[in-house]
This record gives structure tokens, sequence and C-alpha cells, in this order.
């Protein structure tokens, strides 16, 4: 009896030495470890992967440069699974247990959110590369994707112009999660302010993953038969998104007549779709691979050289990936570091080249300025840009258009060094009265 | 009485089990707190919340074990009453927050701040005291299991039907709480905690004692678990599982019997939720998925179903190779091997981990009564 | 700015209704209209585009379906219009009036005309006044549909020309009422507007109410704007009727799709008993199965393309029912009798499958296209009908009948039904029930494999769809009643309907949810489901 | 309770342990009892015979509460209607029933079978902190050695061979107490000897309560010399003593005649 209990505390024992050991055997010095917390199965690995084959490919570019700091880098590789909470865990292994210098990952809002805590505990780096509801401004992480004012807004006014269609009747048609619920508060706030009335504004949830749209896009429909200009800004997320535009096109709802914005779907996306019944819908972003540049062609080749596909496309976060891995190899050649304390403050005011011709600076907010682009849908899939933003736009954590969030600013520079100081009553952490 | 109850069942092994969870709860906290980090002997953070959450997860599967192991209603909707003892343990961490949000706010958490709520909705209410979570921890899974349960039992729906069934519901609860109109985050859910009854959350010594905790809870579990198993009432639950109907025939009224059970077992379930949030800093909807709970079942499966050491072993082993596969180049494989496990334990080890040790202890028909292991056979009949 | 358009555009149409009778201009005179396509801003693309249209001449068209297309290039060098496709390095150029070749450019040197909706809209416009009087009636139908839809009053007198010359029907019909909502744009007597609205109001319809609301809010007080106000009270009560006709084409398609869905399960856990959690994997299979024959066909044979759901289906059924079979074989057979394990086992095969597929096909989405008689929407009163939609309810039908046959009237299918009932007494006669054990199994495999190609149509083909179908089927299995198909047939048309029926008050979450709780409520009712089979033999 | 019908089938009902009048039940559209009538007089012993399909496992489920009948009367020791209770509760009235097939509890020992269908208070709590008294452990060894299985009191009940488990269910009935047992087909599967020892054992325990034996074995019937009933299509063919009954015409065509 008193033998089979001690030998499976034994084995308890064991796998938890084992877990310690594995994870905890001290690294070896003379490489830079850098983590990647992406989702490699589940429901997320359909956009995630292509993002961890972007760090593993940016290391490798930069180890043929010779490295940073003349040390190599090397890619510590995790699984989080497209599972929250299993994120916070992985990213306490990455940075207490194998000790990288700094961490490239997540995807969903929530995914981030899990996170947070342990990044602000073990005070490590994160960079964020996807598009966000913005509403959060934090010391250790790095928000390199759009603000809804770096995509939702000048998408809005795109199609408020007389060359956009001058759309007067407006659907936000959501995903029910907190990036679409944010945006069309935005959205809707800031349509009101450009004196669009309540009634000619509807706004529609759907669950993840939904796939019979009938109901939806008949309803879009019905709302875009009342006489005015209508059009559709989509925050739908992932897979709802293929079965949604097939809906569409199948409808016969033809760009001309009721466009769609889309700020979640792009090139990956669209892969997976027959395009060309979607002629002419749009999506707002801060980068396409249509852009025509020499150095997003460039980009392209190596990055297809890499992965050994000449058809594997390009988007937004892996832009934003770029972006943000090339900041941080700057901010630690000028840190002369991979300290945190030392790259966060450095951070602030790295400016690099993105891929669309221009440069993308880090604010002290922990954003970074962007160019807007307005892409339409083609036939082979691609985004044409017909319209783009005349210069960079300044990501804004705290939206103007909630009325808890106006009065605050982030600043993470000394002596303010505040995610969400409030400047109606001058005060650090939010307090409003 | 109910102190009889529990001595009872306190024979010679159950105590060295109590004592065994027991002493690696408070031996490696102190190990991760008085020991330095150069020391061989220390136990880092990431260790010990690990471990912390696998303990949550012993709780789970033991709770699991109960139902299936000796019920043989096999739940897959148990993480619906883990995630709900969670929700109730979360939505006191987050009233706790108090005005240290991002905006400030005194009275609504930040994710009701931004989306422009202007006042709690009802059932947020109380949740700035301990005890009312606490009492909510149980009373939540407690009385969506009473309810589901009494329905469920009474119109004798079984077998494969109560489990798509109890999938439905931790499915149709998933659905739910995604919606933010619910109140509760959304996708979210609830997170950036701060303080547990005015201890730092991210505190050494604050995990040391939630992970304390913790074993605690394991060992209360497997204690009252013991005791349950150990009277006349686990006999007719074993009779239930091993043939419902003659139970009937003898005068036993299975549904109150399944009823009792399933809603201890629901409670079990919403105690590991409530000590799981702390320790991982976030609950959401995610936590309700169907998934979820078929690997909760896996657990049980692998370390053996119808022991109490079983599902512990199998909780263990299971979460301990996913931590292990999910990191570096094995992630790719991780799918295959957990997968895999389930073919190969459903095919070569019907009796878990745990019940083919013991099977092999006891080679010869038994001499003794037998209350830990499982016939062979006599859970396929139960099944049906 | 609007107002200018307008007046633009009656401009427009003036000049193009004295130009059609006039000379066709040779194309060196068109050649710098052609250019002016090449000026920057959205604004001068569209006057480029009236300039064209305006001189009415067909050989324009050709240029302004480039331009709609996205084909037209300008060179840098001297701001020269081409028509440009991708050539090794650069591009070959084409005179785009002519066709004749205009020799290369390197891929720095020309620059694509930027086109976007607005523009688009403009080059459809202006080719519906082109092609108003085309020979090609579907060109004219088109036309005329353009045309109601732009409701222009500027090109009344160019609407009622093609009125005059119009022979078709139909196409008449869609012109009178392009006139009659032009007539309501313009400043025609009150009398007029109000007959014009009687016209409208007899045609009915969403085009229509949108193109009344439009009026009823501009128009000041007085006959129109009451004319118009009971027109459309008239039309959206029509319409409210149309919507529940509407719902119920929903509910029956989404019906199908659950019962394509759910019907390899009425076999492999209705008839056999076995759970098969990785049911929604076999018809992920199929659907990969559907992207590896369109691969082909795209690559290979483009020709083909129509017939690639023909091709699928045989194939899908093969490799899913042989997966099926191998599952069977390998892991079900030895646990017969214990469906809760096999749950647990066939949950493990579907985790291994869809991490198999990941690596093999990569995580992403791949392209399923639709074949063309798939693509589009026809009206049947107002209803719109899309055609996939519309064939999968077709097919999901002809599959029961087939698999109903299959039970009913073959050897097959009475072995099937032998060995379920009574394994013992079907083996002793003589049946190899290994045989119809692994057989069955691999029809039911099949079967999900085959609505996978149905469902590469309306769904992401990515490792994860089987997941999205498995609750759902299981729910529309058990609420029909296990073992029996018609249950499933019932069961899923309820559900696709009950579930379209709730999401336009409760929302598409919300619906579900009721749903679902309500099967959960239902099973409590009737514990086997709807369609149960009562006596001893169930139970024993 | 006061509709008009009750009192009559009450008083048809007074005397009898067991009344049956009229239960049909029928299977969709499969008529499995038409019309079954049947008194069993309280201390009687009483089998009931029948070729396949007649009806008698049906019979037992309408009496024990698993199935509900479509029509008819079920009364137990005169008021008792047992159409409205379930199965805990008809057990409870002490109505006892042992399988055609042994069912007997595989994962539990010998002892606990027993211990487990002694008398008592049924209800979760009770049994959750329920105390085995003296009185309780001398009754289950008084009925194991009733049933001959006291050397095997701590095998687990898997483990008996297919006579033993027959008595052991036996023996389980007994430690219900019941008024009334059902047994359906004791000796199937028994070697003579195990018969001929099944029969004595169930003539000892008609001695005190009343038994209704569903059986195909004639030489066992024959063993018991009790009145017989005959069934056949869901209703009562012919009743009275077995040499009676086996010379009935009506039985003979049904046995015989085809």
């Amino acid at each position: 009896m008193l033998n089979y209990v001690s030998r499976t505390i034994g084995a308890l024992a064991t796998a938890a030495m084992i877990g310690a050991g594995v994870t905890g055997a001290v690294a070896a010095e003379e490489t830079i470890k850098v983590g990647v917390l992406h989702s490699l199965s589940g429901t997320m690995a359909i956009s995630e992967t292509t993002l961890k084959d972007t760090v593993l490919f940016l290391i490798d570019e930069q180890n043929k440069k010779g490295g940073v700091l003349g040390k190599k880098l090397e890619a510590v590789v995790v699984d989080p699974a497209s599972n929250w909470p299993l994120f916070a865990e992985k990213a306490r292994e990455l940075i207490s247990q194998n000790n990288v210098s700094v961490v490239f990952g997540c995807w969903t809002s929530v995914s981030r959110k899990s996170v947070l805590p342990v990044f602000k505990e073990l005070n490590s780096i994160l960079f964020y590369p996807v598009q966000y509801e913005g509403e959060e401004s934090e010391r250790n992480v790095f928000y390199t994707g759009a603000a809804p004012n770096q995509q939702a807004i000048p998408a809005v006014d795109y199609l408020m112009s007389e060359e956009g269609g001058a759309v007067k009747r407006w659907v936000l048609e959501g995903t029910d999660y907190v990036y679409p619920r944010t945006t069309n508060k935005i959205l809707e706030a800031y349509l009101k302010s450009k004196g669009v009335a309540a009634e000619d504004i509807m706004v529609n949830y759907t669950p993840f993953g939904f796939s019979d749209w009938q109901t939806e896009v008949a309803a879009i429909k019905k709302f875009g038969s009342a006489g005015k200009k209508t059009a559709v800004v989509s925050t739908v997320n992932g897979d709802a998104n293929v079965p949604f535009y097939k809906e569409l096109g199948n409808q016969g709802i033809k760009a001309t007549d009721i466009p769609v914005v889309a700020f979640s779907v792009g090139e990956e996306e669209l892969a997976g779709i027959d395009t060309k019944p979607l002629v002419g819908h749009l999506a707002a972003w801060n980068y396409f691979q249509s852009v025509d540049t020499p150095e997003n062609e460039e980009f392209i080749k190596k990055w297809r050289a890499f992965i050994g596909n000449e058809k594997r496309t390009t988007n937004d976060p892996m832009e934003a990936t770029v972006i943000g891995f090339n900041a941080w190899v700057k901010a630690v050649e000028k840190a002369g570091t991979t300290e945190p304390d030392a790259v966060i403050d450095g951070l602030i005011g790295v400016s690099v080249p993105n891929l669309t011709g221009g440069f993308s600076t880090i604010m002290p907010n922990h954003h970074i300025t962007k160019p807007v682009y307005i892409g339409e849908i083609q036939e082979d899939g691609q985004l044409d840009v017909v319209w783009q933003t005349p210069g960079l736009v300044v990501g804004d954590e705290w939206s103007d258009y909630l009325p808890d969030s106006k009065d605050l600013i982030a600043d993470w520079r000394a002596p303010m060094s505040c995610g969400n100081f409030n400047v109606a009553t001058g005060k650090c952490g939010g307090k409003g009265s | 009485m109910v102190t009889n109850f529990l001595l009872r069942a306190l024979d010679r092994r159950t105590a060295i089990v109590l004592i065994a969870i027991l002493g690696v709860g408070i031996l490696l906290p102190v190990l991760n707190l008085a020991t330095d980090p150069s020391s061989p002997f220390h136990v880092p953070t990431y260790v010990l919340t690990l471990l912390g959450k696998y303990l949550t997860y012993a709780l789970l599967a033991l709770a699991v074990d109960l139902v299936w192991g000796f019920c043989g209603i096999l739940s897959l909707g148990h993480a619906a009453f883990f995630a709900l003892g969670g929700y109730a343990m979360g939505m006191y961490l987050m009233r706790q927050i108090g005005d240290r949000g991002t905006y400030g706010n005194p009275l609504l958490p930040d994710f009701m701040v931004f989306l422009n709520w202007k006042e709690l909705p009802w059932f947020w209410t109380g949740f700035d005291h301990f005890w009312f979570a606490a009492i909510l921890v149980l009373l939540v899974p407690g009385i969506l299991a009473f309810v589901f349960g009494w329905f469920a039992f009474r119109s004798r729906v079984t077998g494969v039907y109560l489990s798509i069934i109890t999938q439905a519901m931790t499915y149709a609860l998933l659905l739910a709480f995604f919606r933010n109109d619910m109140g509760f985050g959304g996708n979210n859910g609830l997170t950036d905690f701060k303080e547990i009854l005015g201890f730092d959350i991210q505190a050494d010594t604050t995990r040391g004692a939630l992970f304390f905790a913790s074993a605690l809870a394991l060992a209360a579990g497997f204690w009252i678990c013991r005791a349950v198993i150990a009277s006349k009432f686990g006999k007719v639950l074993v009779a239930v599982r091993d043939a419902e109907s003659r139970t009937r025939f003898i005068g036993y009224r299975v549904e109150g019997y399944k009823l009792l059970v399933w809603t201890l077992s629901a409670m079990m379930a919403g105690v590991a939720g409530a000590l799981y949030v702390p320790q991982i800093g976030i609950i959401n909807p995610g936590e309700f998925a169907p998934a979820n709970s078929i690997e909760a079942v896996i657990w049980v499966a692998v370390g053996g179903r119808g022991t109490l050491i079983g599902p512990i072993v199998g909780a263990l082993l299971v979460s301990f190779g996913k931590t292990w596969f999910t990191s570096g180049m094995l992630a790719e494989y991780w799918l295959f091997v957990l997968g895999g496990l389930f073919v190969l334990v459903t095919l070569f080890l019907p009796k878990g981990v745990v019940g083919t040790f013991l099977a092999r202890d006891r080679k010869k028909p038994a001499e003794k009564p037998i209350e830990d292991v499982v016939a062979p056979g006599a859970v396929g009949q139960a099944a049906e | 700015m609007v107002d200018m358009i307008q007046r633009f555009k009656a401009l427009l149409a003036i000049l193009a209704l004295v130009l059609v009778a006039a000379m066709p201009a040779r194309a060196d005179d068109l050649k710098p209209l052609v250019d002016g396509l090449g000026k920057n801003g959205y604004a001068a693309l569209r006057e480029a585009i009236g300039a064209l249209a305006a001189t009415g001449d067909p050989a324009v068209a050709p240029v302004l379906q480039a331009l709609g297309a996205g084909d037209l290039y300008v060179r840098k060098s001297d701001r020269a219009v081409f028509a440009a496709t991708k050539a090794d390095g650069g591009f070959a150029l084409k005179d785009p009036l002519t066709g004749a070749d205009a020799g290369t450019a390197g891929s720095r040197d020309v620059e694509k005309i930027r086109v976007n909706n607005a523009v688009r809209e403009a080059v459809t416009s202006a080719l519906g006044s082109l092609t108003l009087m085309s020979a090609d009636p579907a060109k004219r139908r088109a036309a005329a549909a353009d045309v109601f839809r732009n409701s222009d009053p500027a090109q009344i007198p160019l609407i009622d020309q093609a009125i005059s010359k119009e022979t078709d029907a139909g196409i008449a019909t869609t012109l009178q009422m392009a006139r009659a909502a032009a007539v309501l744009k313009s400043d025609a007597p009150d009398a007029e507007k109000v007959a014009a609205i009687a016209a409208l109001q007899a045609k009915g319809g969403r085009d229509v109410l949108a193109q009344l609301t439009a009026i009823e809010a501009s128009a000041p007080d007085g006959a129109v704007k009451a004319a118009a106000q009971t027109a459309i009270t008239s039309i959206q009560g029509t319409l409210k009727l149309w919507d529940g006709a509407q719902n119920i084409l929903y509910g029956i398609s989404l019906g199908s799709v659950l019962l394509l869905a759910a019907i390899g399960l009425a076999i492999t856990f209705g008839v056999m008993g076995v759970i098969n959690m990785a049911h929604g994997e076999m018809v992920m299979i199929g659907a990969y199965t559907t992207f590896v024959v369109q691969e082909l066909i795209r690559n290979n044979m483009p020709w083909l393309f129509d017939w690639s759901l023909a091709i699928s289906l045989p194939l899908a059924f093969l490799v899913a029912g042989l997966v099926g079979v191998l599952i069977e074989r390998m892991v079900i057979r030895y646990l017969y009798g214990r469906p809760l394990e096999t749950l647990l086992a066939t949950w493990g095969v579907s985790l291994i499958l869809q991490q198999a597929v990941r690596t093999w096909f990569g995580p992403n989405n791949r392209e399923v296209g639709n074949p063309s008689w798939m693509s589009g929407a026809f009206e049947l009163g107002n209803l719109t009908i899309t055609y996939n939609r519309m064939w999968i309810v077709v097919f999901a039908l002809v599959v029961f009948a087939t698999l109903m046959l299959v039970l009913k009237r073959t050897p097959f299918g009475l072995q099937t039904r032998a060995v379920t009932q009574n394994r013992p007494m079907a083996s002793s006669m003589g049946i190899r029930t290994p045989w119809v054990d692994a057989l069955t199994f691999g029809l039911g495999s099949g079967i999900a494999g085959i609505a996978g190609v149905a469902l590469s149509q309306i769904d992401n083909v990515s490792p994860n769809l089987g997941q999205g179908y498995i609750i759902d089927s299981f729910m529309v299995v058990v609420f029909g009643g296990v073992g029996n198909l018609w249950g499933t047939l019932v069961g899923a048309f309820t559900l696709g309907i009950a579930n379209k029926f709730l999401e336009p008050y409760a929302g598409a979450v919300l619906g579900k949810i009721l749903v679902l709780v309500f099967i959960i409520l239902f099973i409590q009712k009737r514990p086997r489901g709807l369609f149960a089979l009562k006596g001893r033999a169930v139970e024993a | 309770m006061t509709s008009t019908i009750e009192p009559v089938a009450h008083a048809k009902a007074k005397d009898s342990l067991l009344y049956l009048d009229g239960v049909s039940v029928s299977f969709d559209g499969f008529k499995a009892l038409r019309g079954l009538s049947l008194v069993i007089e309280p201390g009687e012993m009483r089998a009931i015979i029948g070729p396949n399909g007649a009806g008698k496992t049906t019979m037992m489920d309408v009496i024990t509460g698993k199935t509900k009948p479509d029509s008819g009367d079920v009364y137990f020791a005169g008021d008792t209607d047992l159409t409205r209770l379930d199965e805990a509760a008809i057990a409870s009235l002490g109505i006892g029933r042992k399988f055609q097939k042994p069912t007997v509890f595989e994962s539990h020992t010998v002892w606990d079978n027993i211990d487990l269908a002694l008398a008592g208070d049924r209800k979760p709590f009770a049994t959750l902190f329920h105390r085995t008294s003296q009185a309780e452990i001398a009754r289950v060894e008084e009925i194991l050695d009733t049933i001959r299985l006291t050397d095997k009191r701590d095998w687990l009940a898997a483990n008996l061979s297919h006579g033993q488990k027959q008595w052991l269910e036996i023996g389980m009935l007994l430690a219900q107490e019941p008024k009334l047992l059902l047994v359906d087909e004791p000796a199937a599967g028994m070697t003579d000897a195990e018969t001929a020892e099944t029969a004595i054992l169930l003539q000892e325990i008609a001695r005190t309560k009343s038994v209704v034996v569903v059986e195909h074995d004639m030489t066992f019937v024959r063993d018991l010399g009790v009145k017989v009933t005959v069934l056949h299509e869901g209703s009562v063919l012919s009743e009275g003593s077995l040499d009676a009954a086996s010379a009935d015409p009506k039985v003979i065509e049904v046995y015989l005649g085809r």
C-alpha cells in the first residue's frame, strides 16, 4: 500500500524536477534570446503561425548581418495553443526560465491581456504587432499594430468623402468581442460628431467562427435600401470572414452598391476566398503587399526565399513585426545592452524604415507612427491602394471619442512615466474626478 | 455526524496521501521563499505557479472522477462548473481593484467603463466581500448542477445522451459569456487583478499561500471523496454505475443519488476554478470550451477512473506533458502526442496508469473488499 | 459637388444623344481622350470617363471595360495610356482602342491607373448608356438595370429612345421603371410623379423601396410625398410577408447544412452507436479533397473547373471513407459496446487528423472556388435565392434519399441493420460482421466526406473546419432521435428554421443559445429524441 | 382519487396481493400486452409460462414500474396503484424482482451486494452517514448462510460462477424482505443439481412470501408444483394446475400447433 503511494509521490517529484530542470537550465551566454509567443495550434494558428515564421526570418536576416552587439540571436519558440491562460504560463516560462530579452507575440486582445501582468511583474518587453482597440498603454508593451485612429477613422473618413462614395448610412458589423465593440463605440461617437443620425447607424454582432450569414447579409441589404448611400464597416474576425464574403458575393451585394470596409481582412484571409465577386470591397491597413516600393519588393523576395514558397503572401501584422523587430535591434545597439529598462527607455523615439517607403517612429505612448492605406480588393486577391493619408498618423492609445478616455494620455518618458495620465485632473492613474 | 463520516474514511492509505499532498503544499512554497535562487533546492516561482495550476486541475479531475469513475456519469461539461467558480472568484478580484484600474473609476471595472456602462449590473453586488464570493464559488456551480441534474436525472437521461447535453450546457454557457452584453467582460474576461484579501497577488508569499490553499483544497477534496466512496452511499453509487436498473429494483431512488454526487462534484470543480483564477491571473469564456471538459476527462482516463489517486496522477502527468511539449520545436507535435495518448490509453490502458498499477499488485481473485478498483467490463456496462 | 456632378451628367447625356447618330470618330480623335484617363486624381479620371462616354462611340466601350478591370496603365515617360498585361520582368503594352501591340515596358516605367468604387460606378454608368442600345439583349438588360439604379433624370430622353426601340418585353419593363424612377428625381409636374410612383409601387421590391424612401425624404409636403408614403407602407407590408418566407428559406438552407453535417453521424452514431468525435474531421477531409482536386484542375485543366465538384464527390467519399475504415479497423473495433470510450479515442483521432492537415496543408484557409453554376443568386418574387445554397439543399436531400435507399434496399443495408440489431445472430448467419462494421463506418465517414465537398462551398477550408460542426451535428442527431434517419432529417430542418426565426429578434448568439437550451430541455421531455424507437430492443 | 371506476377496482382488488386487470402495453404499434388480467393471493406461489414474446417480461416490467401501461389497472396489496409509482417506490413497497440474466453488482463483494439490498432507509443522506449495525451484520450473515455463499463473502461478485450469481441475486431479494417476489427464469443456465436446489430454495421462500416465477423449464415448474398461468400474445390463455393447463387444447395448439 505504502509502496504505491511512495512510488506515486516519487513520480510526481521527478516530474517536478524535470519541469524545473529542463526549463531552468542556465542559458549559455553567447546568444541573445528572443521569445516567440504565437499560437501554432488551435484556432488562432491560422493567423499567428505566419508571424512566428516572420520573427524567425528576421532573426535569420539579423544573424546574417552579424547579430546584435556581436552576439547571435536565438529564437525560443513556444506554443500557447490558442489558449489564453497558457499564454500567461508560456510568457512566464520565456522570461523567467529561458531568460529571453524580448518577446514578440500575441494576436488577440485577450492573449495580450493575459500576459500583461506577467510582463509587468517580471519587467520584460513585449512587441504586439496587431491592430487593436486601443485603450491601453503599458510600460512593458510596444504596440506596433494600428490603434483605431490609424485604421478605423481614416477608413470612415474616406468613405464619407466624395471620392469614397459619400456614404451616409452605416452598418457596423462585428464579431462580439472587445476590439469590434470598442472600435464601433469609437466609430459611433465619431460618426455622430460628423452629423450622422442615430437611425442611420446599425450595429450588429455575431459570434466567433460564425458561418451562416444569410440573415445578417439580408439585414444589411434591407438597411441599405433606405435610399441613402450605405457602407458596411466590418470588424468581423478571422474565420467568420470567408463565409461572410461568400454570402455577400452570392447575394449580389456589389462594392458599388454597398461597399464593405474591413479592418481584419488582409491578403492572408483573402487567399482563402474566390475574390472575383468581391472586387471593390475595401480594407484599411497600414501596409499592403501590393504597395509598390523597393523596400517592399526586396522584403517579399527574401521572405519568399526564406519560407520556400513563391506565392506566399505578406500582410500588415507582418510589417508591424518587422518594424518592432528592427526598432528593438536599433534600441539595443543604441543602449549597448539588452537590459529591459535601458531598452524600454531607449526605444522611445527610435525611427526605422517601414516597408511602404517611409519611417515609423516609436512614440512616447509606446505606439508608432504609420501611414494609413485604404485598398480595394482585386480579382487576384490583392488589395490595391485607392487612397492614403497624406502623412503619418500617430497611434492614439486613448480615444478622443470615448467619454472616459478623452482626457487620458500616455507618456512613458520621465518625469511623467505614466500610461494613463489624466490631463483634466493632472493625475496619473486615470482618475477622472 | 460529519466528523464521524470523515474520520471513518481515514485509513492508513488515505492518511498517507493526505500527508503527502499537504507536505508538498508546505514544502514547495517554503523552498521557494526560504532558499536562495542559486541554491539547488530552490523552487522557482515559475515552477510554483505551474504546479499550483496543476493542483487545481487535479481537483477538477477528482471531481470528474467522482461522478464518472464511481457513478458512471460521463460529464463533458465539468469545465463549466470550474469556470463558474473561477468567474465568482474573478468578480471578487475585479472588485478588489477598486480605483486602480486604467480609468481609475472607483465603481466600474475597466471593461465596463470603455463600453460606456453607467452602473454596476445587479449580479455584481456583494462581490466586494470575500465571504460572499466564496459562498458563490460553491453555490453557483452547485445550483446550476442541481437544476441541470434535477431535470436530467429525473427524466432518466443517461449515458451518451447525458454526456452530449452536458456538452451542450457548457457550449451554451461559452456562447453566453462571450456576449459582451452579459456584463462578464466578453471574450477578454476578467483580468488585471491586483490583490486578494489585501495581499498583492503577484507577491511570492501570496503565490505560496495560494499554492498551499490549492494543496489544502485538493487534500480536502480527496478526503471527502474518500469518505463518500467508503460510505454506503458510495457503494450505492458504484451499484448505479454497474447496474442502474437493478439498483432501482432494490428500492434506491437513483436520481437522488446522482443528483447529490453530481452537485457535490460540481462544487468541487467550482472550488478548483476559484483557486485557479488568482494563480493564472485571468478568467475568460475560453474556460467553458467543450474541449477543456474533454481534456479533464482525459486526465481521469489516463490516471485511472474509479480510483481516487488516478485522476490526480493523470492531471499532473498530462498537464506536465502539455507544458513540456508546447515549448520549443516540439510544439507542432503536441496535438499528435495528446491525440495519440487518448487513443492508446483507451485501447491499451482502459484502467489508466494507476488502475493498471493496482491491478498488477493484485493478480489473484480478490480476497478482500476492493473499493478502489473497477472490475474489467464493469465500466462498459455502466456506459449504457 | 453632388450638384455639379448631376449637372455634368445631364450635359453628358445630351451630348451622347446628339452624338449617337453622328459618325463614329476615328481612333486618332479618341486617342487624346483616352490619354486623358492618365491624369492624376479620381475627379479628373471621372471627367475623362465622361468625355469618352460623350463620344457615344462604341469603340470606347472596351477601353472603359479595361479601365474597370484595372488593366489600364500610364507610361510615365509620356503619360500615354495603354492596356498592359504582366509579362516577364515587366509589361506587354497594347493600344487600348485598337488592341495593336505597343511594345513592352519595365515594371517601374508604367503606373497603374487606380480605380476605386466611384470610378467603377462611373464606368458602369457610362457603359450603361453606351450599351443601352446594344444588339446583345443580355448587355441591354444589364444596361437597363444600371440605368434604373442610377435613375438619372438627365437620361430620360435616352431612356425614351431606348424604350421606343426595345423589342424584349422584360427589358422594356425595366426601362419603364427606370424612367419612372428618373421622373421622380426630375422636376416633372406632380401628376406625372404620382403616376410614376404608382408604376413603381406595382413593381414593388427592395430597390423600389430604396428609391421611394429617398423621394419621400426629400419631397416637399404634397401629393407626391403622400403618394410615396402610401406606396412605401404598402411595399413594406408586402415585404414583411416576404421576410417570413425568406426566414423559412434561410432556415431550410441552414437545415440542409446541418443535415449534411449530421447525416454521416446519424450512421456512425445513430446506427452503429459509435460516438465519433472525429466526424467533423471527416467533413474536413472531404473539403480538403475538393481543394486538392480544384488545385490540380486550376494548374492543369482550367476548362474542367465547373466539373470540379462532380469530380471531388466520389473522391471525397473514397478518401474520407477509407480514413473511416482505417479508424474503425485500428481503433474503434476494439471498443464496441463501450460508447463513452469511443468518444475519448475518436477525440484523440480528431486531434491527430487536425494537426496532420495543419502540418501538410498549413494552418491557413485554402481557397475553394464556386463553379459558375453555384455563383450568384436569382430572384423569386422578393426572395433572393443564392445558387450555392439552393444546390446544397438539393444535394442534401439527394444524399439523404440515396442513403435511405442504400440502407433499405440493398443487401449491404440489410446486413448493416442485421449486424446492428443482433450481432451474434447476424454473425452466425454467415454475415462477416467485422467487414460490415468497417464498411458501415466507412459509409458514414464517406458521407461526411461528401458533405465536406458541399460545405467547402460556403465555409472556410481550414484545419478547424470540422470543429465548427461537431457539436451541432450531435445536437441534430440526438434531437431527431438516435437510430432514425428521418429523425435526423426533421431534426436538422427544425433546428435550422428555429434558429433563423430567432436570429432576427434575439441576434445570432442569443438565438443559438436559446436553441441549445431548448434542446437540453427537450431531451428531458423525450430522452430519446423526436423520433425515438420505443420498446425493449432499445433498452436492451 | 374519487373517480367512479376506482371503488369498483378496489373492491375486486381488495383481498388480493397483486391485481392486474385489462393491462395493455404497446411499443410502436406492437402490442406486447393486450388486456392481461391476473390476480395473486397473499402467500401464493404462481408459475407463469408461455412462448417467447408472450409478454412475460413486459408483465414484470409493468408490475415493477419500469413500463407504464397504456390502459388497465395494477394494484398491490389491495389499494396501492402501482401505475403511479416508480421502480424505487414499488421496491420499497415490498416487491422484489430477479432478472432473467443474473444482475448483481459485479464490482462489489458478495457481502456488499447483500448489504446494499438490506431493508433500510434508502434516502441518499441516510446512506451517506449510515453506520452498519450489529443487527444488520447478523442479518447479512444469515442470508449468506441461506444462499450458501458464506465462504465467498469477500469475493467480488464478478468472480462468482453463474449459478452462484443466481443465488446471490436471490439472496439480495431476501435481504429486501419483500412481500412479493418476481423471479424471471431462475433456472436458466443452471446444472440439474443447481436447478433442483433452486426449486427447494424458492419453495422455502414461498412459505412466507408470495412468489411469481416465470419459467420455460417444465421440469422445474413441475418441481414447484404450483398453479400455472399460460400467457400467449399478451393475454392469459389458460390458468390452473400444470396438468390441466397442458391438457388445454388452446395451449396445445399454441405450443405444438405450428
